[in-house]
Order: structure tokens, then C-alpha cells, then sequence
């Protein structure tokens, strides 16, 4: 793993994606060119400008552009934080720290299904872009509950070349019910989870009743982002703290004590 | 570059700035980030006796100009921080100074972690945390008159490290606090902790906070700091460490004015790792603009009608 | 609508949301920019035998999330409010209720205003201003369990109008005030006031506020009112006021929800006077989505673990 | 004196007029229409909106067009506050509260002397342009520093009409001096004085010394704006607290206790 990278970082384009849900593209060189796949950053204002959220907010890189230095992070409305960098402008800048955490591990020549509840999509459009030119076969499942949530299918290939299998929980748009749905499980993938929690207890509930590898991304609120303050634990399988921002995001599911 | 060096706790100081307690774990996180050997030190993370679990989460989250946590004191335990964290700091750390936060649930865990930590090398002393508020027996020590000369009197027989005793700022009148510390044989004070906090999840019915409540720190605490920082001074002569929503020079000044000789900065760390460097560099370009060294600011305030 | 009616201090609310001392004058000047008949009421500013000149300026800057004040409890005097501040607040408010603010340097100042003010008629009843920190003997009142009992005794002998006293945030345990104050007959708590704090100018080296310090409210203080009046809640049964960085319905259920009846709005006044009528309507609002009525709210705060 | 409004107001433009130094015209047509120099407004970002400071911030009516609904203000980036408003883009709101206090009183014919130091000049913008279709007589003097900070004299004669009489200290641009040296007083001219304490100070003797009639804006610190918190107090010529929101902040010479 680098060690982590303090830039200041310049918005070089912001559109809407979905109903309050919004793509950045940031200019952040060094980030784009060590984050692997499953990693998060630090995105915030700095000490010095007035009126904006205090603390940073962890949020996973969602593409990057080596060749650019661009970074693209997936940005949906929650609170205060996020509906700030949602009014973002080009040539405004953000602090960023990052690439933090680990990452997806995936075993050469495994093809990996990825789950990705809202904006759980988003590290899965850089493992899919990460993986456009390898021979892995990566499997995209995308579940929303009603369409205007859904990212933007156009970008979503554009950036990734991988066409997302979408479900909406109202059938709205794609297929109708739960992402869960879709996983087939024949060819002994890697099953990667990125969601709301009750989609990975049910993912992981799903995986170990057909053997199958899980890796999930977990969120739990941060300080530091960099393991020093103790502050995003998440309950290990022998009920001691892991650090979600160091031990994770990306934990296997065998070291969590589940339902988390 | 102007002189901010001062004589503080026995030794020589090239810088103000500290990083506070529970900020800046043990440090080694950060020294990827910044180059600590060009700030003054660190205070580490809470050494309990045994190792503590620490509270369920959520354990931060922000709050208006400021954050709150309930960490609950999670650390390693002695052995583990002797064995595992101190050589870290021993052999990675040559000018920044470093301060080892204590707790305990009883007089005798405090005595205990200082006794077991005293012949180590590594670190300069001791901060002794009687002001938690986030595990219930947190701020006993620091918010009972008695409680609290008879532990900085037994930690005092205990070493003759420095022995800086971090004030709780939620009772009416701070100086009774620092006198009794002074009393007591303390070398220094650290003011402020946390100030407790709440927050409600309005849509669940229920705290955010894992643990119900927490500490609040962060720049919304900046006035209550300074100003506690100034009460202690006018009540003792101890070295006071000003600590609480520091993230510039300028906030850092007016503890300095207000008569810290040391500062820490915490939270700030959080949104930018790069303040502590930064606080360094403009409390030295304030100096050199005003021709002063820093130790003509400390308890430089001047208050207007004040006999000089 | 929803359902946010209340009976507390022996009397119908229409809506929990009051304008707070200090930060609404005597009324007149909002009745100008929102229709205060709309809301709960209003407490006057702080009232005391004699006029009270008040401190020099600076007497308010902007802090990290709020501000300081050290007005001083600058005010008319008892004879001049009665005679040109009371009979607006009677003649024109018929729904809003109103609460005086009342402060003095001794027992018998307090004893005296309540008593010239109590066979007046325009107002409900009175909030006992124990915690002001920007004078001399502010919080000597409040601070102090035997000075606020025997305070509080003797107000509840000279009058039968709800007595309704405003803690200091500034004690270990604000439950013990709390508690006092049931025993004594007080009606209901107001918490909180201010916290003290100090800004210093690092250029001219002086404090900003020409008090030297000056109390800290608006959202910065937030998550320390909402833990007090939890932790008041625990101690009493009184009804509380809750107080302190209010600026809209979800801060104000917050405080509901750790135990608050009614609420007050101060500092966010300053920053847009439809705070008050906003905070309702989003009051309002949550309750009509959650179909609840406010009572309903009061105290309704879940902790995890605990015993239904 | 109409009721203060409070009003969204929308940026209409913001032009860098100075070193620092800003031009913000908004559109408020209802505080356009009631207000009269010297009058100041509050101007702040409301609550909702994440990260401004978080006080409004006074400032003096510094021109108007009732016909279009906007309300001109001189800028000067200083703290915080200013600098957020000097960063200010066109369609953004700020929450206004105004106009405030108590103006200039000008008795019918007699011709007036404004003198305005720095941001002093702000209302006597607004007074010019009112005074520009009467028969009145207005003098400017306007004194900065150095050259960098003086307000862009093209756009001071679009609004007002009237030519200032601009002094520097440095004399780098304009008359070299103190604009207190510009006032003639022979044909028994009301003074008007805006600006820094020292400036009025030394007004005000110089009014004392010639007999001259003296009304003067002070500046302190406010909270409400509206005369219920004491924050904005001035002292008295009889050792009282003014309220400069109120009572001010213009205020005669005469109820003063000098030097302020
Ligand atoms: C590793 C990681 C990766 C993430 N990736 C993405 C992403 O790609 N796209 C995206 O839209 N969101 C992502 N999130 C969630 C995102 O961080 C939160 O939505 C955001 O912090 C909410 O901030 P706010 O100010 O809008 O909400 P508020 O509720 O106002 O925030 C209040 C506080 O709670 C914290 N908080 C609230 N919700 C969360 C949460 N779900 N996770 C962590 N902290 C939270 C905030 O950081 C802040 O300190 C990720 C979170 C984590 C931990
Ligand atoms: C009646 C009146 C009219 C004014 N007109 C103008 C004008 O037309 N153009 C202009 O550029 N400035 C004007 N000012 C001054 C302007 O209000 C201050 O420059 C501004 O408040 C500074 O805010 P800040 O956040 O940049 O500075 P900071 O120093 O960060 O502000 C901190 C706090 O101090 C207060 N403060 C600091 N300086 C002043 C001051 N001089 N007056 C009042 N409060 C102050 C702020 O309001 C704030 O609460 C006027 C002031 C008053 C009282
Ligand atoms: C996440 C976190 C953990 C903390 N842990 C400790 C601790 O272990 N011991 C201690 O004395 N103070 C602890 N503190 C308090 C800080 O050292 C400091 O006193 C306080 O945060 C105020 O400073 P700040 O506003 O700069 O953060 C902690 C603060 C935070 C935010
Ligand atoms: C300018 C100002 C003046 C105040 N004056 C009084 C007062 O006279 N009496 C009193 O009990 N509280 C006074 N207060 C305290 C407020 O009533 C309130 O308790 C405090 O400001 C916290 O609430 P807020 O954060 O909503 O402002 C004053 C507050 C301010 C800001
Ligand atoms: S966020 Fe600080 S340890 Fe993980
Ligand atoms: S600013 Fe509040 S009284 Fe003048």
C-alpha cells in the first residue's frame, strides 16, 4: 500500500447522473495513479475556507484516468457534506486525502460478480475499467430502488465498457426486484458487495449458503481516514474493533461478525 | 525565521506545536504525512493499564463547527503499548517531544501506568487524562477537588518525569483546578479536554453517538478554550499547553496570548494533516512580522484598564 | 397541521417555540418581521432592579460557528420596563406568552423584581437568570447548590406565577441544579445559557470584547444543550426549556426528543428573523409525516440497551 | 422609518472596483424602493446554506435603482465575511435585512461636504446619486492610502454624477494629503464624515473648531441590526450607550462623546 497523499485538487467537471446523484471528475495525479480498486479518499474543504462542512468525507474512488490524472468519485445528496459538493464548480478545489484503506483482492483468472446497492455502484466502476483490458471476466449487478436513481447507463459503460445487469426494487426501470436476483454463482465467481448494510447481510447470507468467496465494502463514520482515531470501527468475527479506514473498507466476510 | 524556541518542562522546545491526544494515535500514521521532527511533539493516545474495547459505533460524527466522539479510551493496554507503539516513537522521533496521555478507572491504574512506563525511554512525561467524557468514570478524577490532589500527589511520588495534568473545562471555575495540580507537585497543565455532547438522530429517535454522549472539540470550542486557558494562567504559574478548535496560527496565537507556553492541535488534524506544519509556519511569520520571539507573547494579553 | 399543543406551566402552548432572552429585546422590534402570535412566546431580556449601564464595546463578534456577547445585561430597570415596556408586550400579544427575564446581585434584588413585576399583569411568569457569564456575579447564583436554593425558595414565596430558573451549563453535573431546583418549587428549568469564552485580537493584542470575555452560543453549542437537558431531564421531572444553537425544527427536536417541552430560539434571530416561525413549521411538518403529536416527542429518545 | 424586510436577494453582478475592493449590486427591490443614504443593510447567507460565516455582516445602502430593483454595495474584503462575499457569483442569494437605522439629514439647499475615507465612501455614493436630479450642492472628498485602493473613479461618476475630490497619503494618485485638507467651509456647508475612527475623530474637531454643522456614520460591531440585542452600542455625549443600528449610525456630531 503508498502511503496516502494530501493534495489539494482541482473540479474539472461535475454533471448530474441521477436524481441527486452526481460525477465528479477531479485533478488529482498522484491518486489516480497508485488507487487500486476498493480504495476510498478523504474529500473536503481544508481549514481555511469559510462555510463549508467541517470534516471530510470518505467516499471510494469511482475511475481514474492515469494518462489525465483524473479521479472520478460518485456523489450522492445525503447530508450537509454532500449536498455542498454537489454545488461544486469547475476550478473550484477540494482537499483530498487518499488512496486510503485496502482495496478488492482478486484471484487471477476468477471471474467476480460485483454488487453494488446505490452508491455501492461506485468502486465498481473503477474495478470494471481497471479490468477492460485484462482478460477477467467481471459481472456488474446494479440494483436502485426506483429508476430515477439509477447512474446513468450511458456513462456507466462509458467509463467502465461493462454493461450493468440493473434491478429496481419497483421494476421501474431494468429488472424488476432485488440485485440479489441475478447472481449466478455456476463458475465459482468472486462475489464482491458494495451497499446498504441489510443488501450485505443478504449477500453474505446468500454466499455462505453456496460456499461461495465474498469480499464486501463496508461505511461506517470517520475522522481520520488514515487509522489513528478509532473512530470507523466495524465488529470483527472474534468480536474485537477493526478499522474500517486501515483493515478496510474491503474485508473478507469470514472477518466480520455478521449480520454487521 | 524567528526565535520560537522556549524552555518548557525541563527541556527545549523548537516549536509550539504539539499534536493532541487520541489525534494522532502514535504517531507513525502521521509521520508518512508531515515531517514531525519540525514540530514540537505529540501527546499519544490513552495508555490504560489494561487494554480497553472502547465504545460501539457510530463514534464520530460532525457537529456545528466542531466534531463529537466517544472512542472510549480503545487502546492497546501498557504491555502492548511498551512492546509495541513506544519503540516506534523511541527510534523514529529525535527533536519532537513526546507526551504520554494516562488513564485509569482508579488511582492505582494511573499509578500503575506511570510507575510501569517510567524507566522506558522514548518520551518525555506524562499527560495525565482526568477529563474524559466519554467513559463513565472519565471526568471523576477532574471535576472532584479531592480526587484530584490526591492522584497528581501519588503520581508525583511516582516520577519525576513531567507530569502535565489535562483540566476538564466543565466546571465553574477552572483555577481551583490548577491550583490544586500546582499544590499537588503537577509541572504543567494541559486546558482543555472535550466539552460533552449529544447528538439525535431525529428520524431513528436515537443518539447518533454509539455511546449516548461524547466530547465535543473542534473550532466551535476555540473561545471556551482560550478562555479557560487564560483563567488557569491568572490562577498558577504552571506551563499551561493550550489545546481545543485550533487550526491556524492565528487561533494558536491567542492561546499563546492568553498564556499558553505550549499549544496542541487535535481535530484539525482530521481535515488537514498538513495544520501542524502550517500553525508552526505562521506563528513564525507572525514573529518575524512583529519582531517578537514567542516567548514575549505568552501572557502577552494586554487587558485595556489593566494596571501594567 | 399536526397536533403541537401542549399544557405546560399550567397553561396551553400553541406551539413550543419561544424567542430567548437577550436575543428579541422586549418583543416589539420582531412583531415588525414575523407574526408572533404564531409562535409559543418570548422572554424578555434579563430585567433588574436598577437600570444597568451594560460593558464597553466590542460587546458581540463572530465566533467558530457562533458568537460571543458580553452585553452586560444592559436594560431599563425594573420601574422603567413596567412602565415602557410592558404595556406593549400586554396590549399586543394574545396568543405568544411571555416570561421575564430576571436578574440581580443578591438574593433581595431577585425577591424585588419578582415582586414588583407580580401583581402586573401581560406576562405568564418569570425565567430566573442565574448563569449570565458576562458580569461579575453572574453565575454565582447558579453555580453555587446552597446560594441557588435559598434563591429559589424565596423567589417561589413571593410569587405564584410558573418560576422557571436557567441553568449554567458550566457544572460537573447539571442534574444536581436541576435537582435543586425541583426541591426548592421551581416550576420548570430553561437550559442553557452561554458558555464562556474569549476572543483575542492577536494584532492589537487585546481581547475583542470589551468585557475581556463574553458567553458563546448559536449552532456551536448544540450538542452541549442537547446533552444537558437529557441529563436534566434525568434528574427532574420539571418540564425543561430547551436552549442553545437552535436554527431549525430538526435542531429543536433534538432537544425534544432528550426531553424539552418547549424550546428557544436566540442567536439564529440574528441571523434571519423567520427562524422562529420556520423552526415550527418544520416541527410541524415532521410531526404531520411521522403522525405523531409533539407530546408524543418529549423525552422520546431511544437509547439501545435500555429497558423499554 | 419603513419596517425593515427581510428578502432573498439575488447577485446580479460583483465587480472588482479596487485592490480588495468590490462592487455587488443585487436585486431587492423592496429595500430599493424605502431606502435613504446613510441607512445600512444586513447581509448574511441565512441558515440553510452550509459554510458562511455565520452573522450577517453590515453594510452601508451604497446606491439603488428603484427602477430595476437593485441595491449597489461597496465591498471591501476584510475578515471572513467579506472575503466570502467577494466571492460571490451572479444568481447566488444572500439574505438581506433592511434598510436599518437612521440616515443623513440634509436641511433643503444647504450644500453638502461628504467626506468619505475608505469604505466611508459607500454612502455618499448612494446620497450623490440621490442628490444627482435637485438642485443641492454635493462635494465628494474621497481619501484612500495608496493609488491600488481607490474605488474606480469612472464608476463613482457613472453612479453619482459627481467628480470626486480624491485624496491618497501617498499622493499616488489624486491630491497627496489627508482629505480632511480638501474642505472648504466658507459657504457654511453641512459636513458629512464616513470612515475610519481617527478620520472622524479629527473631523469633528476640525467641524468644532470652524462651527460647522457635523453628521457622522459610525461603524461597531452588531448582532440583530434592529435594536433588540445592545451589541452596537457607541457612548453618548451624556455617558449613555447609543445603539448605532437604531440611533445610528448616523449620528449629529452633537451626540457624541468625542473622540469616539
Ligand atoms: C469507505 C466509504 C466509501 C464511500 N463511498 C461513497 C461513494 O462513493 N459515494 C457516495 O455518495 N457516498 C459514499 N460513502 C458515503 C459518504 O461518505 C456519506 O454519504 C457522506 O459522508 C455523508 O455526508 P453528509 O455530510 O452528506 O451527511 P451527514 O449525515 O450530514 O454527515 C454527518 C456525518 O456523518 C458521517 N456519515 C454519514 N453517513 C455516512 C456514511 N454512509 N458513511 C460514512 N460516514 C457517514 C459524515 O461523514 C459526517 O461526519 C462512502 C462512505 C465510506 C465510509
Ligand atoms: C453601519 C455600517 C456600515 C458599513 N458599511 C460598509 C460598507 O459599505 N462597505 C464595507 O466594506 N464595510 C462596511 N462596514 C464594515 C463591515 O461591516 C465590516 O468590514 C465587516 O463586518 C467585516 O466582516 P468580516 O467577516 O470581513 O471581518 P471579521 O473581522 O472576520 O468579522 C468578525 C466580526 O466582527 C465584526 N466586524 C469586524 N469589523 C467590523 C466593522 N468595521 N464594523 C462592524 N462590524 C465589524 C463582523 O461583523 C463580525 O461579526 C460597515 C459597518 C457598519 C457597522
Ligand atoms: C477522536 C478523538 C479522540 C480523543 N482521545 C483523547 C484521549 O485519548 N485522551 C485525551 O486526553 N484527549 C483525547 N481527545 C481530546 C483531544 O486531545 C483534545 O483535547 C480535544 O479534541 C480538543 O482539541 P481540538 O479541538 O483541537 O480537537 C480526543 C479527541 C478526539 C477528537
Ligand atoms: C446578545 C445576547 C444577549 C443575551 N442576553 C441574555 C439575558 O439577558 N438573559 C439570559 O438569561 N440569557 C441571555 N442570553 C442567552 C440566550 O438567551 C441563550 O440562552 C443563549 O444565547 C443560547 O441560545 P442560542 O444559541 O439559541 O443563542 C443572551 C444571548 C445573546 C446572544
Ligand atoms: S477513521 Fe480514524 S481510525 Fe479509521
Ligand atoms: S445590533 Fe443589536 S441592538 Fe444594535
Amino acid at each position: 500500500m503508498h502511503a496516502p497523499i494530501r493534495c489539494w485538487a482541482e473540479v474539472r467537471s461535475l454533471r448530474e447522473a441521477a436524481q441527486e446523484t452526481w460525477w465528479l471528475e477531479v485533478h488529482a495525479p498522484a491518486i489516480a495513479a497508485s488507487a487500486v480498486p476498493g480504495q476510498f479518499l478523504m474529500a473536503g474543504f481544508g481549514l481555511t475556507q469559510v462555510g463549508a462542512p467541517f470534516l471530510p468525507r470518505p467516499f471510494s474512488v469511482g475511475w481514474t484516468d492515469r494518462a489525465t490524472g483524473t479521479v472520478g468519485l460518485l456523489i450522492r445528496e445525503f447530508g450537509a457534506g454532500t449536498r455542498r459538493l454537489a454545488r461544486l464548480r469547475d476550478g473550484d478545489q477540494l482537499l483530498l486525502l487518499g488512496p486510503l484503506g485496502r482495496g478488492f483482492h482478486i484471484p487471477a483468472g476468477r471471474p467476480t460478480v460485483c454488487v453494488g446497492g446505490g452508491v455501492g455502484l461506485a468502486p465498481f466502476l473503477f474495478l470494471a475499467s481497471e479490468a477492460r483490458d485484462s482478460a477477467a471476466e467481471v459481472r456488474l449487478l446494479y440494483g436502485e430502488r426506483t429508476a430515477d436513481r439509477v447512474f446513468d447507463p450511458v456513462l456507466i459503460a462509458e467509463l467502465t465498457g461493462v454493461e450493468p445487469i440493473v434491478y429496481t426494487e419497483d421494476g421501474s426501470i431494468g429488472r424488476h426486484g432485488l440485485v440479489l436476483d441475478g447472481i449466478d454463482v455456476s463458475d465459482d465467481p468472486v462475489l464482491l458487495g458494495c451497499g446498504p448494510t441489510p443488501m450485505l447481510n443478504a449477500l453474505e447470507k446468500f454466499a455462505r449458503e453456496r460456499g461461495s468467496d465474498l469480499q464486501v465494502s463496508v461505511e461506517e463514520h470517520m475522522g481520520c481516514g488514515i487509522g489513528t482515531c478509532q473512530g470507523c470501527v466495524v465488529r470483527g468475527v472474534d468480536d474485537s474493533w477493526l478499522k474500517s479506514c486501515t483493515e478496510g473498507p474491503v474485508f473478507g466476510a469470514g472477518e466480520l461478525a455478521w449480520p454487521i | 525565521m524567528a526565535d520560537l524556541t522556549q524552555t518548557v518542562l525541563g527541556v527545549d522546545w523548537q516549536s509550539p506545536v504539539l499534536l493532541a491526544s487520541g489525534t494522532c494515535g502514535y504517531g507513525e500514521e502521521y509521520a508518512e504525512l508531515i515531517p514531525l521532527d519540525r514540530i514540537g511533539g505529540l501527546v499519544t493516545k490513552a495508555v490504560s493499564l489494561e487494554p480497553r474495547m472502547g465504545n460501539p459505533p457510530h463514534r464520530v460524527a460532525e457537529t456545528p463547527g466542531g466534531m463529537i466522539n466517544a472512542i472510549g479510551l480503545q487502546n492497546v493496554g501498557l504491555s502492548a503499548f511498551i512492546r509495541d507503539k513506544l519503540p516506534w516513537l523511541r527510534e523514529n522521533l529525535s527533536r519532537a517531544r513526546v507526551l504520554i496521555n494516562v488513564v485509569g478507572h482508579t488511582e492505582k491504574d494511573f499509578v500503575e501506568v506511570v510507575s510501569g512506563l517510567d524507566d522506558q525511554s522514548g518520551f518525555l512525561g506524562y499527560e495525565i487524562n482526568v477529563s474524559c467524557p466519554n467513559v463513565k468514570d472519565g471526568t471523576l478524577f477532574g471535576a472532584d477537588p479531592e480526587t484530584l490532589a490526591k492522584l497528581v500527589a501519588a503520581l508525583r511520588h511516582e516520577t519525576e518525569r513531567p507530569l502535565v495534568v489535562k483540566l476538564t473545562p466543565n466546571v465553574p471555575d477552572i483555577g481551583l483546578y490548577a491550583r490544586i495540580c500546582e499544590e499537588n507537585g503537577a509541572d504543567g497543565l494541559s486546558a482543555i479536554n472535550t466539552f460533552p455532547g449529544m447528538l439525535i438522530d431525529i428520524d431513528r429517535r436515537r443518539p447518533v453517538i454509539g455511546n449516548v454522549s461524547g466530547g465535543v472539540s473542534g473550532p466551535a470550542i476555540l473561545p471556551m478554550g482560550v478562555y479557560l486557558t487564560w483563567r488557569a494562567r491568572q490562577a498558577t504559574s504552571l506551563p499551561i499547553i493550550g489545546i481545543g478548535g485550533i487550526r491556524s496560527g492565528s487561533d494558536a496565537l491567542q492561546y499563546v496570548l492568553a498564556g499558553a507556553t505550549l499549544i496542541q492541535v487535535g481535530t484539525a488534524l482530521f481535515v488537514d494533516p498538513q495544520v501542524a506544519i502550517q500553525v508552526h509556519q505562521e506563528i513564525d511569520d507572525y514573529c518575524e512580522r512583529n519582531r517578537v520571539t514567542l516567548r514575549q507573547l505568552v501572557g502577552a494579553l494586554e487587558i485595556p484598564g489593566d494596571p501594567a
